[in-house]
């Protein structure tokens, strides 16, 4: 991999993280409102995985898909408008930061049914097998959706039909605050996707060079194959479960550990330490990032506000 | 030219299968078994499995992945082999399908058809003799269609499925072997239209589904006791044509309402409540309604019987909000 | 003595497990976490984890499971963490909890108690925000209720456990933080009557649960312009105190009723139904409804604002009903 | 074993027998109405398990329940009764062949929603546990039961909280007209329960000795461990799924070498070489069986309708 794409996976992950950073202070001045969750501590998956993504690709993902959403082309712009609740925003202001969604970047969203977009990714990617349309469909999802049947029985279904969907857990350790240790009898994730016939790989997640190896053999296995590949990402999340989440349940230590595995440090350092980067690009970096989200936050602050007339648009077909 | 309520149903099937090669129907039994009430036999056999999709015992699953072909530019049918089953699938239904579009500011649609046998009748107990189709008519973003004729169970999937919606058409299991005089080639009343299958100026019967041929008969019954009564068939319950119950009311100036589901809650509460908003002032008497009693349906034929309004208990509201 | 609708429900569920040991609590993060509202904070440490079970993301088992163990002898208090979330659970409620004892003919019961938080206004867009305790109330077999006030929020509880039929709570998200002024011990008022909270000859307004307070602070207001309303709280949607309801009629002769929940079949349909039917005579206007706008709750405050009933558009109609 | 507990096996098989092709006729002749599924092909599995289970012990079955019932100790007269809608019948009438209901016996149905029933039994053995009541907790479903998300819900926290429960999975191959090889990618279906770490084991379900001791092996270690146990017990049913079912996606081969596979046949063929039996003893239970179950078809066609204006009876707890 050369040293252009290893910065921009380097910048990317940093516009994940800041763009995070600033919707928690966002969320305090109450410029953001509902549930908040953070990616942050996560980065190098959404990165990883996506670096490989065309803008045809489908993806779906959760309520904690900022981050997803950036990196599948969604402009800052209009996902921070979107949070603001502005018309600007990516799905109009009707969604907020759990449903950022866009047609264009086929970002399918943001939905906050933990596991329901499971069985709908096989879907999109049935459709794209049927339509024989070129496209790639990736699922994100926590290690929590896993103990809900809809898993269960979209594994069987994409196995048994061989539909080539890339499903990522994103592998946190928790579900709010149950860890995954008292809520699933079995600890080893990819077992419960080879169990199905799925192919399945478990991957460092806070590791960007073991995220994009392990995806690239993924998506190599479904482009070949054409049948369903299951990635698990061991990862952590440095903040709360959501902006209202007290963080009662986990050590302080835990989070220490973790915290000294960041993504965004980890690959920085080695850049370093290989010379493939300076700390003046890495200056001229932050920079960028702050001024892609600052524009981003002027951009959603003047952003408008769908008229109140407007409410019932939208349900059907029909109602422009 | 006459045809069964189960042919029309085939009919329209066959007629979306061949012309849309983008259709394609998935659901419990609709392959190899033949459709758990035949109405897709050989179906496997002139279509291939990639359009008639057998599906493992997976509500929440087989529905979803129908939401995300439907996302994906196909054009699923669903079958929920009954409406009991539904209550699996209700949350990929409700918070999923229904919401997408207005949740995306109309970037979405999810153009999925979902059929399912509804109803009670033929003493399969309480699990098994649900009637749910006006209870999910509370759901904004889905559209709900309920054919009571052979002619409409011939022509409504091909209305479903020229809309991007999400669209719900019960079919009532009573119905399946009524056999009924349809014309040669389909007719084409928009569903979104409800229908005086009888006219009169005596009383509104409003009904739909499983009810309309025992209401009917009730109707003819009456009319031979001079009770000239106008019965509507609503067709769909969402979106709701109210403004043919308005007209009706404003001539006969009396309201039965028979409604399959159970009395609190069902739809027939909101047929009332929508003339009470709007013909108030025409009414001569309070809407009745006649629904289902409120507990579940019991397998004892006379028990069952009693639960689900009958032909005679309909005659004889009719001929005492007549008296 | 002032306490919180939080602290209510947690004294109630306090007093649950330490007057019964065959009551044990069971959902999503009851335990480790807190509870998703803070509600059952330490109790995981204080009853250990027999007692306060922190579920995993299984709707459909972990409410299986209580029925069961409700089949089994004990008094499971299942917690669904949202509404939202029990539509994945629906079919075991709906066809097996609901049914048992009749199907059964008096055999089995089910003594499970579901308790859920419900409701929007708090930007948590649509698939977060729905209000499905009025829809639900349609399913002979349970029962409903809707604590509005933070005394019922403390007693619910306890008169739910007391019988052996299952029963959904439904806490209202917005409730939790208000304080209201209760009694040292907890008032015992049997939660299946409506209360008039406030009373009134002008005209009956109707509501329940998370349109309680907003409802009085219309009513409030209304008075100051000299318009005497009365204002009943439901309490329990299933079974219904209709009686309550036709009484106030009787007196007042116009009715409003404001629900939460999505105006097409919503609950108020079936008030407004049994009004007609058993109050025609006494109205001297038609019923009229304040429901949820017909959209899936849209994230952006001020859409969200124009899709719930707020206190300035239920002063409004009011206003113009006694114009 | 001895020569009388055979006996009694190989009688409790042919009771199962007759009864359900008695109900055919039954049905036939319209005394028995609504959705009919016989066992006859099954008779073994329940028969082998029910014979180690006790008053006290819990169990729930599907709508293929008959013989579970009768078994478990509920009196065929009012399981006909029940069948013919009367009073008399177990569950009054109101379940008819699907919800066989006898609270005395501990038999909960007669469930007749697939899958519903599993985390409902992981429920009744987890009251079991927690009151110390010394009752066993059996949960019977078929092989089409294990794609549906409840199965896998109610395995994984069955395992994760040690409730013993023993999981009794009768695969007769079919799901109605859906092959387990058409609807599932994992056909191993023990590997699905020892994915969740719950103990599992496949039994020949057409011969009752190992019904009999892989059963008994089960109900050991979960009465020794605490914990759930899974048993596949393969078989084949003889007849159509139901009534209603044409039958027509099983290749008549299929259901020839099944049917020279009889378990009854098997049973009696082998008591008889060994001369444990005599075909006099065979042909005196066959009367007893017969005289059974005619006096429960005559109990059944002389019970009473419960009076229309009981209907709504029973709703809640003091409507009597
Ligand atoms: C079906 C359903 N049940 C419960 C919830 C509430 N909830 C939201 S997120 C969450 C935890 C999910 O954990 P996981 O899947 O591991 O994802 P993570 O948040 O860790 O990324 C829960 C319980 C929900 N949104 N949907
Ligand atoms: C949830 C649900 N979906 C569908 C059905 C319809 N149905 C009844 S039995 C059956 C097949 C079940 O097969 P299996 O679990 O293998 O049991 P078997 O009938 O073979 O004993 C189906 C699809 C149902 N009763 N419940
Ligand atoms: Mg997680
Ligand atoms: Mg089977």
């Amino acid at each position: 991999m050369d040293k252009s794409e290893l910065t921009i996976l380097l910048f990317n992950m940093m516009r994940v993280r800041r763009m995070e950073e600033l919707c928690a202070e966002l969320y305090t001045q109450e410029k953001i409102r509902g549930f908040l969750h953070l990616y942050i501590g996560e980065e190098a998956v959404a990165t990883g995985v996506m670096h490989f993504l065309r803008p045809q690709d489908n993806v779906m993902a959760t309520y904690r898909e900022h981050g997803h959403a950036l990196l599948k082309g969604v402009p800052a712009k209009n996902i921070m408008a979107e949070m603001f609740g502005r018309t600007e925003g990516c799905s109009g202001g009707r969604g907020g930061s759990m449903h950022l969604i866009s047609l264009p970047h086929r970002f399918y969203g943001g939905a906050a049914i933990v596991a329901a977009g499971i069985p709908q990714t096989v879907g999109l990617a049935l459709a794209a097998k049927r339509l024989k349309d070129n496209r790639r469909s990736i699922c994100f999802f926590g290690e929590g959706a896993m103990a809900e049947g809809a898993f269960h029985e979209a594994m069987n279904m994409a196995a048994l039909w061989e539909i080539p969907v890339l499903f990522c857990c994103e592998n946190n350790l928790y579900a709010m605050g149950t860890a995954l240790s008292r809520s699933q009898s079995q600890l080893d994730l990819t077992k419960k996707a080879e169990n199905y016939k799925v192919a399945a790989q478990s991957v460092d997640g806070m590791n960007i060079y073991e995220v994009l190896e392990k995806t690239k053999t993924a998506l190599d296995y479904i482009q070949r194959e054409g049948k369903p590949y299951f990635l698990e990402f061991k990862t952590y999340r440095f903040r709360p479960h959501s902006m209202f989440d007290p963080d009662l349940y986990r050590p302080k230590e835990e989070i220490l550990k973790w915290k000294k595995r960041c993504p965004i440090e980890f690959l920085k350092n080695d850049l370093l330490s290989k010379k493939s980067i300076t700390l003046e690009k890495i200056n001229e970096l932050d920079c960028m990032v702050e001024e892609e989200m600052q524009a981003a936050i002027s951009f959603a602050s003047m952003g408008s506000l769908e008229p109140v007339e407007n409410l019932e648009r939208h349900l059907y077909e029909n109602d422009l | 030219m006459k045809m069964t309520y189960r042919e029309a149903l085939r009919e329209g099937l066959t007629h979306a299968l061949e012309k849309n090669p983008n259709v394609f129907l998935i659901g419990e039994d609709v392959g190899a078994y033949g459709g758990t009430y035949a109405v897709t036999k050989d179906f496997l056999q002139i279509y291939g499995p990639e359009r008639i999709m057998d599906a493992p015992l997976s509500e929440v699953g087989f529905v979803g992945i129908g939401i995300g072909a439907a996302l994906g530019g196909m054009k699923p049918i669903v079958e929920i082999m009954t409406v009991n089953f539904s209550l699996l699938a209700l949350d990929q239904l409700i918070n999923s399908a229904a919401i997408f579009r207005h949740m995306s500011a109309g970037q979405l649609s999810v153009p999925l058809v979902v059929r399912m046998t509804t109803g009670g009748g033929r003493q399969l107990a309480a699990q098994h003799s649900n009637s749910f189709e006006g209870w999910l008519a509370h759901i904004p973003g889905l559209k709900i269609l309920v054919p009571a004729s052979v002619e409409d169970a011939r022509s409504f999937l091909t209305f479903a499925l020229k809309g991007n919606d999400p669209v719900l058409i019960f079919e009532h299991a009573l119905l399946l072997n009524r056999s009924e005089e349809v014309s040669s080639e389909p007719i084409t009343i928009s569903p979104f239209k409800a229908l005086i299958r009888k006219e009169g100026p005596r009383l509104s019967l409003i009904t739909y589904g499983g009810m309309l041929p025992r209401c009917l008969e009730a109707a003819m019954d009456c009319q031979e006791l001079g009770l000239d009564i106008e019965v509507i068939d609503l067709r769909c319950l969402r979106p709701l044509d109210d403004r043919t119950i308005f007209q009706s009311i404003k001539k006969t100036h009396r309201v039965l309402i028979v409604d399959e589901g159970w009395r609190s809650g069902s739809f027939s509460a909101e047929i009332s409540a929508r003339i009470m908003e709007n013909c108030f002032y025409d009414l001569d008497a309070p809407v009745a309604r006649l629904c289902r009693k409120e507990v579940p349906i019991p397998y004892a034929r006379h028990l069952e019987e009693a639960a689900i309004p009958q032909m005679k208990e309909i005659k004889a509201k009719i001929q005492e909000m007549l008296k």
